[in-house]
Parts: C-alpha cells; structure tokens; sequence
C-alpha cells in the first residue's frame, strides 16, 4: 500500500475536507443512506478506498448502484446505473424499519446539543414560520431508524443551538408525545432504538456525542482553533475530550475525488 | 371495481375534469418524472384551492404555490434538489399564511399512500417519533379545524400512537390513510388499453396509483399492449385502475424521465432564482405557462436543440451530452 | 346474433352446465377473482361470451392474464401469458381490500343456510379433527372483501349442513369475535361491509340468499326436481322462491368451452 | 446489515446449517417454485421439530410432514391443487395430533410475512373477520402453551381486534408479523454476487425473503451480476439479503418453474396416491430420498426425456410437450 500523503491546509478546499472525513466514518460492509451532494462524494470516495464492500442506498429507491457518472439527485437516473435493484421508497424505507441501514448521511439547518435537527422552519412555526425550509424528507426516519448517522453542516452560531426551533430529526434526547417531555431516545424508541447520531462534521470541526448524548468536540480541522469553533456554537460546548487535529485529505483521496467520482466539477466546481 | 377501458383524451380535457378543491397527488420524486404539462395546464385554466398530499414536492409544487392554486399541502419537502436550495413561492405563501402546510416525514406520507392503497385506515411505523412532527401543538388541519370528520379527506387525527405486545412490549404510531381524488402521473409507457410501465426508479408510484380514486396519465408513449404484456412481470399498474390517458412526449420537462431526458437543470434554475417574489414569479408564469398556448407552444419555446441535449443516451438512461459541472 | 340453441340434459355433462351457470354470473366489466378449475372455465367462457371486458385476477399474482393454453393452477406459467401484471399476493389481495374485485368463484366442503362455508375441517377442530381439510387459502379473504361471490359446490346432504363445522369463510351470518355471537354480516364488517355470497351453484340447483341472507332455492337444473334438491340439504330449505328450471348451456357455449377454452380436456374430461 | 456477500455452497452445506427447531418459509405457490431438492435433503439429514410459516403449503410441506420432520405448521393451505386434494401427509399427521397446525387465512399469511419484511409488529387488516380462523378457542399455539413470550418467534397471541376512527369507525384486526430463521427460497436467476431476479409471479416471495432472519436461495442458474443489473427494475433482492446461494438447475422439481421447466403432475399424482399412508410415505421416501445419492441421482433416476418433455418453450414461458389432459 502506497504511503499516505496528507495534504497542507492550503492544497485542499473545505468540501475535500468533509467528504474525506465523512468517507472516514464508513465501516467496511456497511448499508449506507446517503443523501445529493456531499454524502454522495462519501460513500463513493469510501468505496474507492477503505470500505469496498459498503452498499449505498438512495431513498428514491435504487440499491447499490454503481454510478459511472456521478447523480446530481438521489432520484437521478444516474442512481441506477448497474444497480442491484431499482424498486421505491416504499421498499427501501421498510429496509430501514427493518434494521438494514448501519449509516446514514445526513444535513441539517439547525441542530442543538443533543443532535436534534431542524430542516423545517426557522422562528417559530405556529401559526406560521417566519422562514419556511424545505421540510424534512427522509430525515427524521433515517435518523430514527439507522444504527449511526452523521451530520454534514455549516458552522455557525445560529446553526449550533440550545434548542432547534423545530425538532425535525431526532436526536439523543426529543420529546415523548403526547406531553413532549425530554426524554433519551432509548424511551421513545424502547426496543426498536438502535443507535444515533454518531458524528457533525462540519467546515471547521468534527463533533461526537458521549454517554449522556451530548455533543463535544472531537477534533478541530486544520487551520482552526478550539476557541474558533466554540465561538461558532451558541451553547456551552464540551472541548475536554477533544483529541487534537482532523487528519487531512491525502493526495490519494484527493485524486480519487476529482478524478474519478466528481471529474465534472458538480460539487467540487 | 367495475371500470371501463381509459380514456385516450387532450391535455386540455383531462385538467378540465378537475375541480377546484380536489386533493391530488402525483408520480415520480422531487424533480424526476413529474406531470409538468398537466401543472402547467392546470395553471392556465386557473384551478384553484387544490390540496396536494404528496411523498414530496419538488418544481411543480413551487409553480402550483406560486400560482396560488393550493390551499392545503400535506407532505415531508419540497425543493428543486441542486438547483433552488428551497421551494421559494412554497415558503413565501406558508411564511404569509396562504397555505396551510402539514408536515409529515418521507416515511410518513409514504405510508399514508400506501395505507389508502391496501384499503386501510392507517399504516403502523416507527419512524420519525420524538420529533415535533407528531407535537399535536403543531397539528396544523386540526388547529384550523378541519378534522372534524366533516371533511372526507381529512382524517380526525394526524396521527395515533399504538401499542403492541405481540412480541414483547413496543410503541409505535399509525398514520391515517390517504385517498385522494386523483393521481396525476408522467410514465414512460402505456398501453393501448391502460396497462402502465414504469422504468428505472418508481419512487413511490405504485402507491400513489393505487391510493387515488381516479389517475390520469400522462405518457410518453402509448405502445401497443401487448407488447408491454410480452413482459407482465415488468408493469405496473392494469387498465382498470387508470382512467385517464394523455400521449405527451416531454411531458414531464423540466423534470427528469430516466431513460428518455434529464432534468433541465437551467430552467429550474432559471425560475427558482427568478420567482423569489410574487413579481418575479406572475412574470415567470406570463412567459412560460401564459405566454405560452399549449404543451407544443411550450416546446416550441423551448427549442429543438436544448430538448435534443437533455435527450437521454439510450445505453445509460440518461444524457451525456448536458453540461453539469463547472470543470 | 346467432340465435341460442339450447342442450337437450343428455347433450351435455354437469360440469359443463356449472360452468354455464356459473359464467352467467359475470357482468361485462367486472373484475373477477377465480380459483384453479370451474372458475376457470366460468371466466373464461364468460369473456368469450356475456362479458368480454370482464377481468380476471389469479390470487398468485396475474392480472388480466390472456392463456391460449388452460391453465391448471392459479400459479401456473399459463395465467401470466399476455397479463397486464404479474405481481404477487400482497399487490392482489391489497387491490381486494382496497375494494377493485367485484366478483369471485369459490368452492367448500361444507355450506350452511347463511352461506358460512367450511374448507377447515371436519368432525370437530380441537384437539384435532376427524378429517383435516386443505385449509382456506383465500377463500375467505376473498369472501369477505369482495362485492359478490359465487360457491361451486356438490349437492350432498352432508355438504349441506344447518351449521358447517368449522367456519372457514364468512357468510351472511357470523361470528363476531371475541364472544362468537352470530350476526349480521354487517355487523363484523361495519364500513367495509360489500356484500357476501350471491349464489351458490351445484349439480343439482342454483340457490340465492334472501333479504336475511338465508339461501334459498332459485333454479333446478334440467333432470332434477325440487324433491331431489331438498333430499340433498340438510336444512330446511326456502324453496317457495323456485324460478324453475335452470337454463341449460347452449351449443355455442359448449363449442367454446370444449373448442376453445379446454380443448386438452384436462378438466372437461 | 452489515453483511458480506453470500456464499457460494453446496445444497449438503446449506442444509447443514438448518437446526431441529428452526422456523422456516419458503419461496413459491402451491406447488410452483418450491426448494424441493432443499426439502428431499432435509428429509435426507433426517431434520425434525421445524416450525413452518408459510402462506401456503404444496407437495414440500407434505413431504416434511410425512417424514414427520415438522412439529408447528402456521399457514393457510396445504394441498397439490390438480394432483392430490389434499396434504394426505399434513391431514394424517394433523389428525393423529402429531401436527400442530395453526390456521391463518391467504391474507393473515401474507400480512404476517409482510409486517416481518416491514420491520413492524403486526399488519392490520380486515380480511376473514367473521371466521372460525378467529375463534380465540382454535388458537392451537395458545392451547398448548406456547403463546407464553419464552418462545422468541411466536406471538403471545394469534391476532387482536383494533379500532380506528381516522375517517369514522372502523374495527379491523391485527396479524402479528413472522421473523422464519431461514427463507429457503428457489429462483429462476441469482447474480454472482447475490442479487436475485424472479421471472413471472413473485408470489409472495419478496414478503418471505424479507422477513427471514437468514436466506438460502437455490437457482436455476447463477449468472453474472451486470447482467442483472442492465435492468436493476426487475430484480427483487440485493446481494446484502442473501446469505447462500445453491446453483441447482432443475431443483425445485416437481414443482414448476416460470419460463424452466413444468410442474410434473403424473410425479406429484403419484406421490399423492402412494402416501395416504404412512407406510406408503416410508415406500415412497425410500425410493425417490433415502434411494438416490444427490439431487443428481434423483434427476437421473427421473430421466432425461422426462425432464426434458417438462422443459418450459422459452417463447411461452411453459413446456408444449407435456400431455395434460385426456383427450
């Protein structure tokens, strides 16, 4: 095997960074959700390279598929190029009830300290928002239902709340219906809960969640500080376990990125 | 149920057959095989207070939006995936209380469609609990007083929750069937006789087909039937389930049809960026839907070049020659 | 037209006028669920005649199948031949649920006076019966969801029985569970009540269900007095409702189904 | 589930791995598509107390039941539909009370299949209400005490009535779903890689295989996987489902396969009439199981010229050879 070669700061951009390291989460043989953009840069450049035997699901319902040409949609024909099976959603999601997704790919607008996400609304939402998104796809149902997920998102302060305004996707502690206590996942969920969000990677940090379900940090990309990303948090974020620097791109993932899974320049213009 | 033979019919036809106030749901998966000339079509004939359950909503969710033909939307997203970060007229007719958004998760309505489809009241799932979709503060039909059963296509609840202990204690929820009025559908093929091919992915077609009280289909082809009976394990849909179809080559553009064209990327573009405001979007709808006499008129404008581009290669399913990426 | 030339009783055989009887039952139009044998014939025959739009679903999974060759299964290659769909249980018995069937040919081992039909077992259930049966398929499913159903069934004393052994499938009278009371029809089904069976046709009468949903007699076969039928039912029988005779097949219809329909002979032997 | 491809063995290996006690389903309709040569093997390694729940039984189930290698059936129907009335075997054993035999109808069947495909507790649905199948003092497993929870793959009970007021009331039941330790299924095409394409019915394949814990697929024959995946619509498994793959041509003889071969009727005629007894099972199992070394001693021992009368004519997708009636 060919030595690694990490790149310098100034030899990658910010998406190199987060689809290296989200690739990194992927475990040889896994079944992977993966939604458009940068999940899809990852579970390819996870294939090219640690885990050849991970399977991608697209919820729009292919299987497996072996894309020569990258998608631009999880709906895309592209999707379905050499898949194993083209059915729907209504088949890949029960796959997902039944325990079949080990990791998913995830985003998000908002998300709090538990992991709980907002895709949906943006200052209040009752009687009406005052920003409407796009709502919440598959989301919530993925998160709920896969063994780990990982969140992709932008690092901002009104990003990296106490609260979400809207709890689209859950996290590690959400609320029991009908009288919305905070309760751990594992109460909701009872024997169906299998896990959930693993790691957010973002465009300065990754961050994972300990015992309790609590974010902290666990490692700061190159060219950050700690104080950077707590600066960029708006809740009180646990920095005492984190283990130093994200391990950068090698020259080797780098070139499978844009040579073979994005040549175009689709996501990585 | 006893049912003729479908109807072979004009555009024109088939949208007038809907009234205002239908509930309404369509084939395919955020921009990929939508019936666009129908939503085109619907437009021009000014149909109005439409409400739409949907898997999810993509380009002609935001032009009905715009339009200001849906008073209610049940569904999980709408968005234009890479080419509008967001469904603009959607947010900005929900952001001024226009429509009444119920938000449901992909599972969600994906069972709500196929719970109509099996003849049941509701689909068991686990999915999404624990989120504020099921926080019965944010029932959104109920708190506008529709769900008092008083209205044949809204359920009295959102949702339940449910038990089991069949094996061993568990807790889960039912979402309430839908049945709407019609499925408006864009395939690749039909029979002469009503027999439906679906290729590639079939999102969550069958379900919504089989929910709907009445379909109308859209075709690309309409091919002899037994050609697509060589095959029966490859169809979809039997003739006495559709009841309406219309032979609209391109029918599905700026949508995306796998195995026929792509997704016009620049024309969803083109219109997210220029229908963030209700100015922007009677503009956008003055050249393309108004300005416009028919589905031919549309193509016409469109321009042989730019459909013959998004024309799909036969061996991969999908165009090469489209220009995607910046490199 | 060519006009009807009707068989003399020794022009034909008894299985040639149940499946006579039984294809009058279609109406032109009606999607129509059938079993391996009479029903096959009963179908097929009526599309070659009264009903050339009826449709036919075979409970293993063809749609509107167009054999050439008679098949000898509802799972046989036969059934898929020229079909519009080729699916499987569930898509079918959805689409029954659903309410899309309007017609279905059934048989029994035993029927009752409300048409409970017995396929389970006979002389007792539990610890175990005398004589286990195959069972009920979808024989009750089918009864119970779809519009109208027909039984084809032979005329025995022991057949005809003023409480089947075992309730396989629901006539207009059942059991309502957990107390077992006997009811209406109307009464376990509530909104999904369609109907239930409409005739019941051996090889001695064609019998209906009244008002109440008690059989009654409506036609004898040509050959058979009304003494014979009630010599046959272990009930007392309604037979103040008696049409007379029932109408015997016609050349025609034989030609089709000895020509056309079953040419190998492998039922009309 | 993390899972690495299957596993190319023989049909002595995967029989192997089958324990006393295990819970089964298989693949196939009646006598169409069953995993015969699987089932004589069982027979062969003298397999016993198998709990079978299937949507309905055929010549496979019989066979099992007369080599008395089955404690539990859970399914609906057992018979040889033209070729023998009934499970002579099944009804023997049921009657002695060797048998446990719970019944369901098509419906319950499937949806409990299903609910197990789907990952949920149990399907609703209103099929056979009204039925002794529902008569809570037929409730076999629950009799003989096995509805106590200590039996991981049985329900503490065998259906619940349910209600629902989503569009007015309504009462239905609840099928608690089936998770079989093994889905033995025969198939016309399984890919290299695993990827499984069924030609013709699906029957309720696609609900068995999702629903078993593990699976076992034999084939007709294993061709490459991109030949597979040109049309990933028509496959119905991926390679991650399947745990062992058996290339065994002719395998689910005398049972019939779409578009291979045709169910041999005079074969299972004559099983049926030899096994009214179960002296005549033992003569009969004597001579076509315990009698031939393999599948392949059984295929010579059947011939070639029968096998190949039965060989289906690849435009019709059934044989033209075989004689199927009397006249």
């Amino acid at each position: 095997m060919m030595e690694k070669q990490y790149c310098q700061p100034n030899e990658y951009k910010t998406i190199d960074l987060l689809a290296v390291a989200a690739a990194r989460e992927v475990n040889n043989g896994d079944v992977v959700f993966a939604g458009t953009g940068l999940p899809m840069l990852a579970i390819m450049l996870a294939q090219n390279t640690i885990a050849p035997k991970a399977v991608c699901i697209y919820e729009a319902g292919t299987i497996d598929g072996r894309p020569i040409h990258l998608p631009t949609s999880v709906g895309d024909a592209r999707c379905a190029y050499q898949a194993s099976v083209s059915s729907g959603l209504f088949d890949v999601f029960n796959q997902l009830q039944r325990g079949e997704v080990d990791l998913a790919f995830l985003g998000g607008a908002e998300i709090d300290k538990y992991g709980n996400v907002n895709t949906t609304a943006i200052g209040g939402y009752m009687p009406q928002p005052k920003i409407r998104l796009t709502g919440s796809g598959g989301n919530p149902d993925i998160n709920a239902l896969a063994r780990r997920t990982v969140f992709i998102m932008v690092q901002e302060k009104r990003r990296f709340k106490e609260r979400v305004d809207y709890i689209t996707s859950p996290g590690w502690r959400i609320p029991k219906w009908p009288f919305g206590e905070m309760v751990h996942k594992k109460e909701v969920y009872g024997d169906m809960f299998r896990g959930g969000p693993t790691a957010v990677i973002t465009n300065m940090a990754v961050f994972r969640f300990d015992e309790e379900g609590v974010m902290y940090l666990d490692t700061v990309h190159p060219g950050f500080t700690v104080d950077d990303v707590k600066n960029n948090v708006d809740f009180d974020l646990n920095v005492s376990r984190c283990r130093g620097t994200t391990e950068p791109p090698t020259r080797q993932e780098l070139e499978i990125l844009y040579q073979q899974i994005d040549p175009e320049g689709i996501f990585l213009s | 149920m006893q049912k003729k033979n479908p109807k072979i019919i004009s555009l024109t036809e088939a949208v007038g057959m809907i009234q205002d106030g239908d509930m309404l749901t369509f084939s395919g998966f955020t921009i990929w095989r939508r019936p666009m000339a129908f939503i085109y079509e619907l437009v021009r004939q000014r149909r109005k207070d439409l409400h739409l359950v949907e898997v999810n909503g993509g380009t002609h969710t935001d032009i009905l939006a715009g339009a200001g033909a849906i008073k209610i939307w049940e569904s999980c997203w709408a968005g234009h995936e890479l080419y509008g970060k967001l469904a603009g007229n959607v947010s900005r007719k929900a952001q001024a209380g226009e429509l009444l958004v119920e938000d449901y998760s992909h599972v969600h309505m994906v069972c709500r469609l196929a719970a109509g489809a099996m003849g049941l009241p509701y689909m068991p799932t686990y999915a999404s609990m624990g989120t504020d979709i099921l926080n019965p503060e944010y029932d959104v039909l109920g708190k506008a007083g529709l769900r008092d059963g008083s209205h044949a296509k809204i359920p009295r609840q959102k949702y339940r929750m449910a038990q089991s202990d069949f094996y061993g204690p568990t807790e889960l929820i039912h979402i309430p069937a839908a049945r709407p009025d019609w499925c408006i559908a864009h395939v690749q093929y039909v029979g002469e006789e009503g027999t439906i091919r679906v290729m590639g992915q079939k999102y969550s077609d069958e379900e919504a087909f089989k929910a709907a009280d009445k379909v109308i289909v859209l075709a690309e082809s309409v091919v002899p039937e037994a050609m697509l009976r060589q095959e029966p394990e490859r169809n979809l849909i039997p003739p006495y389930m559709v009841d309406y179809i219309v032979e609209l080559p391109w029918g599905a553009h700026p949508t995306g049809v796998y195995g026929n064209y792509e997704v016009d990327g620049n024309f969803i573009r083109d219109f997210y960026s220029r229908t963030r405001t209700q100015e922007g979007f009677d503009a956008w709808a003055e050249e393309w839907i108004f300005g416009v006499k028919d589905h031919v008129g549309y193509l016409e404008k469109l321009g042989i070049d730019r459909l013959e581009t998004l024309r799909a290669n036969p061996g991969l399913k999908y165009s090469t020659k489209v220009v995607r990426g910046k490199r």
